[in-house]
Order: structure tokens, then C-alpha cells, then sequence
């Protein structure tokens, strides 16, 4: 979709769930770092294409996929087909991401993922060329990490509770792999379907299998209600990890000072360098506490400037082109230096896996050569409950 | 042998004896009255034999067949017909629609609809209702859709026809008309068992009479004999009512 | 620490609380207003919001809110029925045609709330902690908050019936349920009767979404979940039947809890296998007639 | 209405126009540019989803929030089986599965009526997509399924193809006496019984050819999808949007829910793409405005206006 | 005390009562005859505000209640007892009755009323627990009866009472229409049983297809010929 001389603007299209129960996502996850960046990379007049000899502002077509896969592929295919933008950014949800990575390959459309991917996607990458994964996996860095760090500690014994979903099943699986290579049993396992609203029937067998570590792999729907019923409860492991939620503003900003010590995954800190910094007082200065994201708003951000890159480098708006620099070429983003290694960011680029509320701040434990702070184990207990009136 | 019947049919309604123990005998193209005071079980009883409701214990046999049991479709393509004390007309459909339905499921299921309709046509006719046969049935007047309602029921091509309060609400000249509607159903062949309050009709068109009282039968036999019945007189007639008819 | 079977019994009924609460909102709307409204969500959801703003940011304590969401929802829902379902009303020829179309406003009211709401407040996850510590119940431990919910949910539900059983108001109500026009002929003015009990399930579901917000956290588009649930609860106790919603409203809470603790994964499962086997068995709801 | 019209000269006309649309219909693919068709499936879908539902739901009175069923038993049929089988056997089996379904679903609810049938039939779509994934998790341990991918065109014409026999379906049943009892069942199910009407049967196997054809859609959409998992299989939204459409269509014509799908298709496309923030609510509004000032459905409007232009032409002469 | 002049009602575009104009004084009884269709319930509907009439007006007490809403006029003291009798189904037949009762004015009196009622029909007492739906057709109508008597009327209009019911009781029905009577209530009365009602009104109208044909004392239109052959069937 690149021949008229007289581009003026590179069209990006989305369908993204704006409205349905996946829009507490959307909205929370990609879209503000997006709006951050185009802003950013428009005020400085946009990506120079060498083929236009100028600089092209960005501009996004965004559609609503109510949260409805069938829609969404509906919509990915009118952007490709009707719409005939420049390039497509992705959908939301991991279930989307699968479903929309074969339409855009199928079309020739480079799909660089954001809020989603699980470990199945890495077998299908090998057949689907032009989708690239920006988040780290659970088998491959996340769990690895969290284990070794709970071994060298000593935790013998591990409860974890699970959303039943696609993110669910895989992290408790590969925690079912990787504990016990670090001497760590897991010592009870409770899947909850999604919209299930009272946690403290698990949480009580949590508390009774007196295990060492709690693993909530859930989402902010279970993270923060597991959260809450574990102080009410005084249900205190020595190491308490949730999935997407921990990671969050909202987490500290719900729970305050209580959240010490509570685990997350994450991929930097602002106090790891410069770059770092600045990118958190763009996202974040001035702005409410609670949209911090530790974990993915990084990453993506991190992809955008690689594509950007890879787009001045190849000096045309040619999505095969465009891909080939993608697949084999570095780039410096604010992660350092960046590439993809068959469609994965490579494990070098991470800048952090698994993080710790430390005094209000989201640290970096681990890995440790990127570690920001110590990992605080055993976590120091909830604050005793203390009826205030 | 007897078209119709019921040998020791009883009905409860959680602890109310509604039919109790009630044996009857129909007899082909007879007229029978089926009378008592209110809530004494009369339309009830045309429930269990139309299977509306299923009697416990107690069987009903139609010529011969015992048909306790079974569902109401199949009773009424053996030949029983109904029609409804608080009337069930198809309220949005027109009344020529609502009989063709009856000719379309009932006695002889197949036929083609240019016959369903003429004889649907042929069936308001007789009942009085060729003028309204457009109309939907709910825009007809009660007493209309108490016939429109037979007109359905005899669609059905019935040898037995069930009558429940078909003439309430109608004046003295109405029932009189009504009352010669049910001698022509009754000249065409067709069994009929009436329940009705209006004892005019009841003496005029009926050769024997059933009284049930608290669920149970308390008396039968000719118009004459149930009229002067005292027990009859005491718990359903009235001194008054007695004499008038 | 043995988590006995009391401990199970009364975790389901703090969440059972809630679920009876909801849907005795509905049960008013739909047993008698006869619109099964499927917005019923978005008040709740707008309770939700309120008490968690109010408190956000003004730092109000969220049962004090309890008691200004009432009133507002309240307007709301009594202004809806005057203006949108009256004319819904005038203008259906029969009951049925009526309960279809005001369904299918309902339906549509949903959208332009929720829209609204993700306008305003976003449509990211909300939370604040409240209450959140244990209380010792016969050696069993429980959330305060969830104590709390209960408590609540149990006095305004129990309060509805009593009005609704005893007063004459209460009694028009129902008779308005079941026959409007011959009610109208008795006194009842019915357009002011149907207009309350919309307002009243408006305020039911406020509540509930007040409260809820004390333990659960929340989103814009948190609603359908909880219709979903209330839907269930109201059909499974029989409609038109407060009682029978209470009832509902705890069975279903109860009997998810024992589960929850036996295979949690089967939580979701439970309650609609539960209720499809209910309604199979008695075809009327609990209470039903 | 009178059972002799359809075989009049006037609906000779229509009969002619019915064609034309479908040829027309026929030939999209060659001349219109590839989203059209992309469109046009979906609205197809719908209209497949809507007139099914009507076919069932419209007459009879039982009102079905059910089609989120069968169309997931169709999906997750393709899911299972695409790909193994011949495409059509594919969809016939799902069309299949589902009649099986709805023949056990009809059959255990028999005794359920008004709002207990819907809200039973709505927290079935619940209990498969919840007991779904409970086995897949537990028993086969998969995640989620991909499915085989189809041209547009492929899925085009098979929707047509469906649609077409579903239309013929429908105006056979409608035609038939068939249809005209499921009517009196409507109206009033006990008269209808005792009128010789062999009312269970005649509503499940109708629930059922219904849910064929549900089925059978839900077959050859989830090609579109690539990839589906209990929840996106069995979406509750499926199950509205059929009703939405009918009852803003008006459902006393065939064609009542058919303009129904169309339109709130179309609306929808153009809102969720030009106003995507304000979708719901320009949505919303539009249905809330539809139902207070079109009593009966668009179709009704239709007929309204009709009827006065046909008065003053008489008027006139 | 009710005074309807000159009234037409429609539904739709089909106009069921043509200038229908008559009069009730207090305690009196007054018969409405006519056939079938000829628009007696519409004429009654009319006057309870069930329906409104597309012109001329109705008075109450002196007191204009054409456009009133039925709940209004049942304040004024107007009590109607609706043809098919439309009870609340799922309320028993003791909550049936206290609906009665309805209106601020009587609701605190309703237990002696209530008493009263019951000592009318023994049976409704023996079924007070009893749903309503489940009562058969005729104990339907007696609580119906029984309901328009709780609301303590000054008129009370009563459309065919007597359908339904066993000949003892319609003799009952009748017996207790004229024991109100005596109590200072007026009646207006629609009854098939043309002879029995007669006997007992004090005037009465004939309404053929929605108008007024004849009214008089109701002996003597017994005695008219047209009558007899109309509706007597005599
Ligand atoms: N479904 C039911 N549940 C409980 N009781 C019932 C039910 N149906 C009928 N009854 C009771 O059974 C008795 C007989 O009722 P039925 O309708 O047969 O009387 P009936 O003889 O037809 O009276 P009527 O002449 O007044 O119509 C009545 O006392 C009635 O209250
Ligand atoms: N809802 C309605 N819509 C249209 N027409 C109606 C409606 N109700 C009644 N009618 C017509 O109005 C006329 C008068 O009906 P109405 O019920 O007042 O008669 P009635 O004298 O009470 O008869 P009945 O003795 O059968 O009770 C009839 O022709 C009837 O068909
Ligand atoms: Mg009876
Ligand atoms: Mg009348």
C-alpha cells in the first residue's frame, strides 16, 4: 500500500476493544503508551522514509472490536483489505493476538505484539514470519528466574492458584516445571474460571497447606481480590507473587504500604538508567499513580522505537522489506541495545523479569545482574489488622 | 357398548379432593348435562377425560379403549373435542384461522388447506359467525369466542364433544340460539357432555344429568328425576330456581 | 488451621448477601414493572462508582455513601419508568409485546450508560481497601468488610419485604404485578406504582454495587456479570417473589462456596448446572407458583 | 392473513424481486471489491442467526437466548473437525451437533415457559462455555483451538447457500399447516393441544431445524475466526443480537427480521469504525429511539406508510 | 348521583357507544340490558375511566370524571366489578378481598369489612389461604363480588355477576344486590338474567348496538313485548 509519491502521513490501523469486558485492558496496557509515543514521535513531524524523501506523522485508525474475536478479525481484515493502511498495530488479549497474527501474516502484514502471547506462540512463529513478540514468557525467562531466586532463599513449598485461562494453565504449568528443579513442591493447585468472585475458599487451603511461596497467576480481577482476602485472612506466605496486576499503580495505590514485599513480574525500573527514568517521567509525571505498569509498558514502548527504526532503516515503507531489518538487525531502545531473535525479543534485551513492592516502589529483583534492590525473603507480614474507625 | 367411560376417578389437589371416585357412563349420541354447584369438580372432570390433567387413581375408557394417560393431541384425534370455561381462543389469529387449525389437526390430519378452509368457512357459518371471520379472536365479543370455540372443536371432526359453561353470560334469546346450535351438533351424530348453569338448557337438551357435589356424584338420571331430586333442590337448585324451570 | 464446613456455610452467605441484594432489585423490576431489565448491572455498576469516587477522592466513607447513592438512583430509576417505559407501556398492545420492547430498551440503556460511564471514568480496574481485616467467627475468619456487606444486604432486603408484605403500598404493588388494569380499579395508581418499583430496583442495585465495591474490584464494564447473576437468581427463586430472591440469592452463594473450596474450577459450572437443575425439577423457581 | 395470498398474482412480483436479490447476491464476489464481501458475511451471519431465531422464537412465543449455543456447537465443530473432513460434511456436522443439542435441550424443557424458557436457554450458552473449559483445562488440556482458514469467497457462498435453504425452510413451515400451529402455540398452548396440535413435537423439532441452521453458520464462521477457546465460541452477545434485530426488524413478515440483521449489521460496522468511542451510545440511543417510536419494527413502519400511501391513491381516484 | 350524557367511545376507528346519555340516583337500582356486543361492558368501562369517551361527559356526584384515571374515580366512591372477573392470581383470596380495600378512606376499616364480606359468602372464608387462581370459576366470581363490596362504594357498577354461578347462589347474588340497595348503595347492573333483574331494578336502559333504544321503570318494560321477545326469549 505504498506507491503514491504523494504519502504525507503513515496510516496505522488498530481494532482494539473499546468497549466489552477486554476494555479494561486496552485501556490500561498499550493504549497509553501508543498515545505517548505518536504524540511524541509526531511533534518531532514522524518517521523519515527515505522513499519520500520526508518526514511522515503518524496517524491511527482505531476501531472497536467490542472484545469480540470475530469482529476483531472482521475489522484487521477491513483495515487490510478496504482501508489499505500502512501498518497494522495489535489487537489486545492473547486469544486476539492468536487470531489475528494468521490474517496479518497471511496478508504480509508485520504484527509486532503487545498485550498478549503465551509460550504456544513460539512454536507458531517459525510458520508466521512477519509476527513479532515483545513480552517475555513464562518457560523461557519468567518462572526460571522466580525460581531460582526462591531456591537460593530456600522456600520449600509452593501453593498456586490459577485464572483457567490460556495465561493461567501455562504459568501454572511451567511452575510445575520449574520448582521442583529448585527444590520446591508444590504442595496444592486450584484453578478458578474467570468471573468466580469469592477467593477465600482457596485462600484458606492456601493458608492451611502452610506453604512458603503463593503463586496467584491471575489478573486484576483475581490478583487484587486474593490480595485483599489474604491480609483479612492474615494468610502470610513468605513470598506472595500475582500475575498482571501486582505490576501495577493501582496495586500499591489500593493496598498501600501493606503491599510490601508482594511480588510482580516486570521488565525495568526507572532507577536502572537514564533512559529508563525518562521514559517513566514521560508516561508518568504528572499522572495518576495508578496507571504505572512496570511489566509491559517498557516493552512496548521498547518495540515501538525499534519499529520505528527499523522503518528510517529500510527508507521505505515496504512491510517485507521492513521486516527482513526487524528479524536481523539491532537497534537501540530505551531497553538498550534490541532485536528479535526467530520473532522473540531476545532474553538479552530484558531488562528485568520478576519485581518486589520495596517502600512503594516496584523494584527489579531479579534477574540479578539487573536486580535494583535485594529480594526481600521472607517478606515482612501484612500490617496486623487493625480496626480503624 | 358406551362411547365414554370413567371408572373411579378421583383427583387431589394437594390435600383437596377436587373429583372423588367418580364412575360414569356416555353412551353414543347421547346428550349428557354434568351439573353441581361451583367448585364441585365438573370442570375438573372434563380435564381428566380431555387429559388435561391425569386422574389419580381411576381410568377412562373410550370405546372400549382405555385412554388414561394420554396426551391431550392424541386424545383429541380420537375423536374428543373441548372447549374452555375461561376461554383459549388464539387471540391474534383471525377466527377463520382459528378453525382452520382445528380441520388442519384434528380427526383426519392431511387435509389440503383449500378444504380446511371451506369447511372452516362451512363451520362459522353454523355457528354464527361468518360476519366476524376476519376478525382476530380477541376483538370478538365473549359470547362469540364461547362459539368461536366450538367452531374449532367440531373442526376437529369430534365424536365426543366436551361443553364447559358455553352458555354463561348469554341472555334468555342468546341461550335459546345457543341451545339450538347444540341440537343441530347433536342431529349431526356427535356425542356431546354440556356443563352448564342455565338449568333451561340443561332441561331442554339434555336426556340425563350428573350431579357432582364436593368431587363426588350425587345423584343421576332424567332431567325430570334430577329436578325433583330433594338433595339436588338442597345443595344446587334452590327452592326458587326449582320452580322457574 | 481445619477449614470446617461452618466456615464454608457462612462464606457463601457473605457472598450470598450480595447476590440477594441484586436480585431483589430485579425481582422488583421484572416481578412487577414486568421489565426484565438488563441494565440492571450499570446501576449497580453506577453505585459502584459512586461510593468508590466518593471516596477516592473526597475521602467520604463508603457507608455514608450508601445512604446518598439511594436517593440518586433512586431519581433515576423513578424517572426512567416516567418518562421511557410509561410510553413503552401506552403504547404495547398487549403484555407480552410490552415486556419484549422494554427488554429491548433495557438492552439499549445499557449501552448508552456504559458508554457514558467509560467516558467518565474510564474503562480501566478501580479498587481501594476498606474494612479489610479479619474478624474471628467461632474460629473461623472473615473479611470485615464482607461482614459488613451482609449485614447490610440482609437488612435492606428483609426491610423491602416487610413494606411489600404489610403496607398497603406494598400491597398495591404486588396486585399491580399481577393484573395493572383490574388494580387501577381498586385505587392503585398504577403509573406511580410501577414508576416507584423501578426506582426502588434502581436503589437495590445502587446499594448492592455500593457495597460491592468494598470488596471486589471494579470496572465500567463490570455490569453484564453481575445481571447475569441477579437474572439467575430471580428466575431460580421464582419470579416476582422477594422471598423466594432471598432464597435464591443465598442457595446460589452457598452451594458455589462448597464448591469453590471442593474444585474451584467447577465454581462457574456449579451455579448454572444448579440452577438448570432446579428449573428443570421445579419449573416455577423455589417459590414459584 | 389470508393463506391464498402467497400464491397470488401480486406475490408473483415479489417472488421475481426474491430471485433477482439472490442472483444479484450471487455474483457480489465477482464485482465487488474484497471487503464487501468481508461485509457481507457477517451481515449474512446475522441474518442466518436472526431468521433462525424468528423461526422458532417468532411464532411460538418461547423466547430463545439459545443461538449463542448452537452457533459455538458449530464453531467449536469446524475447530475439532476442520481440516479432517471435506468442508461441507464440516458444517454439516456442526448444523447436525446442534439439532442433536437442541433436540435434548427441547426435550428436557418442555415444561418451562415465558421468561423460564429464556433465561434456562441464556444460562445454557453459561454452563457450556463454563463447563468447556473446565474439561479442557482438567481433562484434555488444551488451550484454546486454531481453525483451518478459508478463502472469503469460499465462506461467502456457503453462507449463501445456507441462507437460501434456511429461507426456503422457513417459507415451507410458514406456508405449511406446521406453520400455523406453531402460531396457535403462540397464542395459546393448551387450546392448541387440545385441538389435536402435537405440541411437544412440533416445538422441538422446530427448536431443532433451527438450530440446524445456527449450527451450521457457526460452521463455516469460525474459518473467519482462526482461532476460538470456550469463551469466544460461546459468547452470550450471539444470543442477543439475533432478538435485537428481529424485534427492531418487526417479526409479523419474514422479511421483518431479515431487514432487521441488515441494517443493525450495517449500523453497527459504521459505528464500531467511524465513532469507536461513542459506539455504544450512538448505538444505544438509535435502539432506544427505535423502540419507542417504531411500534412495530421497522417493517411495521413500512406497512404504516404503505397502507397511507395506498389510502390516498384511492382517495385520489 | 351519576349522571353519563351523551357519550361516544371508540376502539380505534370502530365506534362502540353512540350518544349514550342516563342517570342513577342514590340507591337505586338500574339495569342495563342488551345483547351480546351491544356495548354494555364498553358503556361500564366508560364510566370506571377504564376507557375514555371520544366525546360528551360523565358526572359523579356532581363531580366531572371523564378524564379521571380509574383509581381516582374509585376514590370518589365508585366501585366496578369487572366482567371475567379479573382477580390478582397469585394473591389468595384473602389478599384478593383486602385489595378491596385499597383507597386511604378504607384501607384502616378493612378487617370489618372484611368480617362482613366473609359472613356473605362462608365459602371464600373456608378458602381465604387459597390462591385465586386455583378457585373454580364460580368461587372466582364471588371473591370478585366480594372485592367490589370491600371498597365501602357509594355506586357500584357490576358487570354480570351471575355468569358462573350455580342457580342457588344466583339467587343468593341477587338477594345480596338488594340487601345493598337497602343499605343506601346504588347499582347499576348488567345481567343476562334479564326476568331476575328486572324484578329487582328499579329502572332500567336498553342498549342495542352501542345505543340507548328504550328505558323505563323495569316493571314495565317486563311488560314490554319487545322486550320479552328480545330478551326474554319468551
Ligand atoms: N390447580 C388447582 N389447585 C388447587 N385447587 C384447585 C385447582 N383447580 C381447581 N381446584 C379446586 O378444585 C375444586 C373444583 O374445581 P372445578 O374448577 O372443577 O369446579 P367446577 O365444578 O368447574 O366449578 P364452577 O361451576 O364454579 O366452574 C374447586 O374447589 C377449586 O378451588
Ligand atoms: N378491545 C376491543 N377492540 C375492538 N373492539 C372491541 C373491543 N372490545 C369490544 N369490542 C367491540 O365492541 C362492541 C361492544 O362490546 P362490549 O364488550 O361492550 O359488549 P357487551 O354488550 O358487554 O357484550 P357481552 O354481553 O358479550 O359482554 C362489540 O362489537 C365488540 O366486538
Ligand atoms: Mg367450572
Ligand atoms: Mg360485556
Amino acid at each position: 500500500a505504498t506507491n503514491s509519491l504523494a504519502k504525507d502521513k503513515i496510516v496505522v490501523g488498530m481494532a482494539r476493544p473499546i468497549s466489552g469486558w477486554m476494555a479494561v485492558i486496552g485501556d490500561s496496557a498499550f493504549r497509553p503508551v501508543y498515545e505517548t509515543w505518536v504524540k511524541e514521535v509526531n511533534a518531532k513531524g514522524g518517521i523519515y522514509v527515505k522513499e519520500y524523501g520526508k518526514k511522515l506523522p503518524i496517524e491511527l485508525l482505531i476501531y472497536d472490536d467490542k472484545s469480540d474475536v470475530g469482529t476483531m478479525t472482521r475489522l484487521t481484515e477491513k483495515l487490510i483489505v478496504q482501508d489499505k493502511v500502512d501498518f497494522l498495530w495489535p489487537a489486545c488479549g492473547t486469544a486476539f493476538v492468536f487470531a489475528q497474527a494468521p490474517i496479518a501474516n497471511k496478508h504480509g502484514y508485520i504484527l509486532l505484539t503487545a498485550e498478549g502471547g503465551a509460550t504456544q506462540v513460539k512454536e507458531m512463529l517459525r510458520s508466521l514470519p512477519y509476527v513479532f513478540v515483545g513480552l517475555s514468557f513464562s518457560d523461557w525467562y519468567q518462572l526460571p528466574v522466580f525460581a531460582e531466586l526462591l531456591g537460593e532463599k530456600g522456600a520449600k513449598t509452593a501453593y498456586i492458584m490459577y485464572v483457567g485461562d490460556l495465561f493461567g494453565i501455562e504459568y501454572s504449568g511451567v511452575a510445575g516445571i520449574e520448582f521442583p528443579k529448585h527444590g520446591i513442591d508444590i504442595v496444592g493447585i486450584s484453578s478458578v474460571p474467570p468471573g468466580a468472585k469469592d477467593l477465600s475458599p482457596i485462600i484458606k487451603k492456601a493458608k492451611a497447606s502452610n506453604a512458603d511461596v503463593f503463586c496467584c497467576f491471575g489478573y486484576p480481577d483475581q490478583v487484587l481480590p486474593a490480595t485483599g482476602t489474604s491480609i483479612a485472612l492474615g494468610f502470610n506466605p513468605k513470598a506472595w507473587i500475582g500475575g498482571p496486576g501486582a505490576n501495577f499503580g493501582f496495586y500499591h495505590t489500593t493496598f498501600g504500604p501493606a503491599v510490601e514485599g508482594v511480588m510482580g513480574f516486570t521488565s525495568f525500573s526507572p532507577k536502572q538508567s537514564a533512559a529508563a527514568k525518562e521514559l517513566a517521567d514521560k508516561l508518568y509525571a504528572g499522572k495518576p499513580e495508578e496507571i504505572q505498569d512496570f511489566w509491559g509498558h517498557p516493552l512496548y514502548w521498547a518495540s515501538l522505537e525499534f519499529w520505528k527504526q527499523a522503518i528510517e532503516k529500510a527508507g521505505t515503507l515496504d512491510q517485507k522489506v521492513i521486516r527482513d531489518i526487524m528479524a536481523t538487525q539491532k537497534f537501540k531502545t530505551v531497553l538498550g541495545p534490541t532485536w528479535f531473535e526467530n520473532g522473540l525479543m531476545a532474553k538479552e534485551c530484558h531488562t528485568g523479569e520478576i519485581g518486589q513492592w520495596q517502600k512503594g516502589m516496584f523494584e527489579v529483583v531479579g534477574p540479578k545482574k539487573h536486580a535494583t534492590a535485594k529480594f526481600v525473603y521472607p517478606k515482612p507480614p501484612w500490617p496486623k489488622p487493625k480496626p480503624k474507625k | 357398548m358406551p362411547i365414554l367411560e370413567g371408572k373411579g376417578v378421583t383427583k387431589y389437589f394437594g390435600g383437596l379432593v377436587a373429583v372423588s371416585n367418580v364412575d360414569f357412563k356416555v353412551e353414543q349420541g347421547e346428550a349428557l348435562g354434568l351439573i353441581g354447584p361451583n367448585g364441585a369438580g365438573k370442570t375438573t372432570l372434563f380435564n381428566l377425560i380431555s387429559a388435561a390433567l391425569v386422574p389419580k387413581p381411576g381410568t377412562i375408557r373410550f370405546k372400549g379403549e382405555n385412554i388414561t394417560g394420554l396426551k391431550p393431541y392424541k386424545i383429541c384425534r380420537m375423536v374428543v373435542a373441548r372447549t374452555f370455561q375461561l376461554v383459549k381462543v388464539f387471540a391474534d389469529m383471525p377466527a377463520l384461522s382459528n378453525v382452520i387449525l382445528g380441520s388442519y389437526f384434528g380427526m383426519s390430519p392431511g387435509m389440503s388447506s383449500k378444504d380446511a378452509v371451506r369447511e372452516a368457512t362451512e363451520l362459522l357459518e353454523f355457528v354464527g359467525l361468518s360476519a366476524v371471520k376476519g376478525t382476530p379472536a380477541k376483538d370478538l365479543t365473549l359470547a362469540n369466542q364461547k362459539r368461536l370455540e366450538v367452531a374449532r372443536a367440531l373442526a376437529t371432526n369430534p365424536e365426543l364433544l366436551l361443553l364447559d359453561e358455553m352458555m354463561a353470560g348469554l341472555n334468555p334469546t342468546e341461550v335459546g340460539q345457543a341451545m339450538e346450535l347444540v341440537t343441530r351438533i347433536r342431529d349431526k351424530g356427535i356425542t356431546i357432555i354440556m356443563i352448564e348453569h342455565v338449568m333451561k338448557a340443561i332441561m331442554n337438551v339434555c336426556e340425563r344429568i350428573i350431579v357432582l357435589h364436593h368431587g363426588a356424584k350425587i345423584a343421576e338420571g332424567t332431567p325430570q328425576e334430577i329436578v325433583t331430586s330433594k338433595k339436588v333442590i338442597e345443595v344446587y337448585l334452590g327452592e326458587k330456581a326449582h320452580a322457574g324451570s | 488451621m481445619i477449614v470446617t464446613f461452618l466456615d464454608i456455610v457462612i462464606a457463601g452467605l457473605l457472598m450470598g448477601g450480595i447476590y440477594a441484594l441484586i436480585a431483589v432489585g430485579l425481582s422488583l423490576q421484572y416481578g412487577v414493572a414486568r421489565v426484565l431489565n438488563i441494565s440492571h448491572g450499570e446501576f449497580i455498576m453506577i453505585g459502584a462508582f459512586g461510593t468508590w469516587m466518593l471516596y477516592k477522592m473526597v475521602g467520604i466513607n463508603p457507608l455514608i455513601t450508601l445512604a446518598m447513592c439511594g436517593p440518586v438512583l433512586f431519581l433515576i430509576g423513578f424517572f426512567l419508568h416516567k418518562t421511557l417505559f410509561r410510553s413503552l407501556l401506552a403504547s404495547s398492545a398487549s403484555a407480552d409485546i410490552f415486556e419484549a420492547k422494554s427488554m429491548l430498551a433495557s438492552f439499549g440503556l445499557l449501552f448508552i450508560i456504559q458508554n457514558i460511564a467509560i467516558l467518565t471514568w474510564g474503562a480501566d480496574i478501580k479498587s481501594y481497601s476498606y474494612l479489610n481485616y479479619g474478624v474471628n467467627l467461632g474460629g473461623a475468619l472473615f473479611a470485615a468488610n464482607r461482614l459488613v456487606t451482609l449485614l447490610f444486604a440482609v437488612v435492606i432486603s428483609t426491610a423491602f419485604y416487610l413494606f411489600l408484605a404489610f403496607t398497603r403500598l406494598g400491597k398495591g404493588i404486588r396486585a399491580a404485578a399481577q393484573d395493572p388494569r383490574t388494580a387501577g380499579l381498586m385505587g392503585v395508581n398504577i403509573n406511580q406504582v410501577l414508576a416507584l418499583c423501578f426506582g426502588f430496583g434502581a436503589v437495590m442495585a445502587g446499594l448492592a454495587g455500593g457495597l460491592l465495591s468494598m470488596c471486589y474490584p471494579i470496572t465500567t464494564t463490570m455490569g453484564m456479570e453481575y445481571t447475569i447473576i441477579a437474572i439467575i437468581v430471580v428466575v431460580l427463586g421464582g419470579l416476582g417473589s422477594i422471598v423466594g430472591s432471598f432464597i435464591g440469592g443465598f442457595l446460589l452463594g452457598i452451594i458455589g462456596s462448597i464448591v469453590t473450596y471442593i474444585e474451584p474450577g467447577l465454581a462457574m459450572v456449579s451455579y448454572y448446572v444448579i440452577f438448570i437443575v432446579l428449573l428443570l425439577a421445579k419449573p416455577t423457581g423455589i417459590l414459584g407458583k | 392473513m389470508d393463506i391464498t395470498t402467497l400464491t397470488s398474482k401480486k406475490s408473483l412480483v415479489w417472488w421475481v424481486i426474491i430471485l433477482i436479490i439472490f442472483i444479484l447476491l450471487a455474483f457480489v464476489p465477482l464485482y465487488a471489491p474484497g471487503y464487501a464481501a468481508i461485509l457481507l458475511i457477517s451481515i449474512l451471519m446475522y441474518v442466518i442467526l436472526t431468521v433462525s431465531w424468528v423461526m422458532f422464537s417468532g411464532s411460538t412465543g418461547y423466547m430463545s437466548l439459545a443461538p449463542a449455543v448452537f452457533f459455538g456447537v458449530g464453531i467449536y465443530a469446524s475447530a475439532i473437525i476442520g481440516g479432517k473432513l471435506p468442508f461441507p460434511i464440516v458444517v454439516g456436522i456442526g448444523g447436525l451437533a446442534s439439532f442433536c443439542l437442541a433436540l435434548l435441550v427441547g426435550a428436557l424443557t418442555l415444561r418451562l415457559r415465558g421468561i423460564y424458557f429464556a433465561i434456562f436457554t441464556f444460562g445454557l450458552v453459561m454452563l457450556m462455555a463454563h463447563s468447556l473449559l473446565f474439561w479442557e483445562l482438567h481433562v484434555t488440556g488444551t488451550r484454546g483451538r486454531f481453525v483451518i482458514v478459508m478463502g472469503y469467497n469460499t465462506i461467502y457462498y456457503y453462507l449463501l447457500g445456507i441462507f437460501v435453504l434456511l429461507l426456503l425452510t422457513a417459507y415451507l413451515i410458514n406456508r405449511s399447516r406446521f406453520g400455523l400451529a406453531l402460531q396457535s402455540i403462540g397464542q395459546e398452548e393448551d387450546a392448541a393441544a387440545h385441538t389435536g396440535v402435537n405440541v411437544t413435537m412440533l416445538k422441538v423439532t422446530t427448536f431443532a431445524i433451527s438450530a440446524f441452521f445456527m449450527g451450521a453458520a457457526g460452521a463455516v464462521m469460525a474459518t473467519k475466526w482462526t482461532y476460538i477457546d470456550p469463551f469466544i465460541a460461546f459468547n452470550p452477545f450471539y444470543s442477543f443480537m439475533p432478538v435485537v434485530m428481529a424485534i427492531f426488524g418487526g417479526m409479523g413478515q419474514l422479511f421483518g427480521p431479515i431487514i432487521g440483521a441488515v441494517i443493525l449489521t450495517y449500523l453497527e460496522e459504521f459505528l464500531i469504525t467511524k465513532f469507536a468511542e461513542l459506539y455504544m451510545l450512538i448505538f444505544g440511543t438509535i435502539l432506544v429511539i427505535a423502540i419507542l417510536y417504531l411500534p412495530d419494527g421497522l417493517v411495521g413502519l413500512i406497512q404504516k406508510m404503505w397502507n397511507r400511501y395506498s389510502e390516498r391513491k384511492h382517495a385520489d381516484t | 348521583m351519576l349522571e353519563v350524557s351523551n357519550i361516544d367511545t371508540f376502539y380505534g376507528k370502530i365506534q362502540a357507544l353512540w350518544g349514550v346519555s342516563l342517570k342513577i340516583d342514590e340507591a337505586e337500582i338500574v339495569a342495563l340490558v342488551g345483547a351480546n356486543g351491544a356495548g354494555k361492558t364498553t358503556l361500564l368501562n366508560t364510566i370506571s375511566g377504564l376507557l375514555r369517551p371520544a366525546s360528551g361527559s360523565v358526572e359523579f356526584l356532581d363531580k366531572r370524571i371523564d378524564g379521571l384515571k380509574s383509581h381516582a374515580i374509585v376514590e370518589l366512591g365508585m366501585s366496578h366489578i369487572p366482567e371475567g372477573r379479573g382477580l390478582f392470581a397469585d394473591m389468595s383470596v384473602r389478599e384478593n378481598l383486602e385489595m378491596g380495600a385499597y383507597t386511604k378512606r378504607v384501607w384502616k376499616h378493612k378487617q370489618e369489612i372484611l368480617d362482613k364480606v366473609y359472613q356473605l359468602f362462608p365459602i371464600l372464608k373456608a378458602r381465604q389461604g387459597q390462591l385465586a387462581r386455583t378457585l373454580s370459576g364460580g368461587e372466582q366470581q364471588m371473591v370478585a363480588i366480594g372485592r367490589g363490596l370491600m371498597s365501602r362504594p357509594r355506586l357500584c357498577i357490576i358487570d354480570e355477576p351471575s355468569s358462573g354461578l350455580a342457580p342457588l347462589m344466583v339467587d343468593e347474588m341477587f338477594s345480596i344486590i338488594q340487601g345493598l340497595r337497602d343499605q343506601g348503595i346504588a347499582i347499576f347492573l348488567i345481567e343476562q338474567n334479564v326476568q331476575q333483574t328486572l324484578e329487582i331494578a328499579d329502572r332500567a336502559y336498553v342498549l342495542e348496538n352501542g345505543r340507548v333504544t328504550l328505558e323505563g321503570e323495569s316493571k314495565k318494560l317486563l311488560e314490554e313485548e319487545l322486550i320479552r321477545k328480545a330478551y326474554l326469549g319468551l
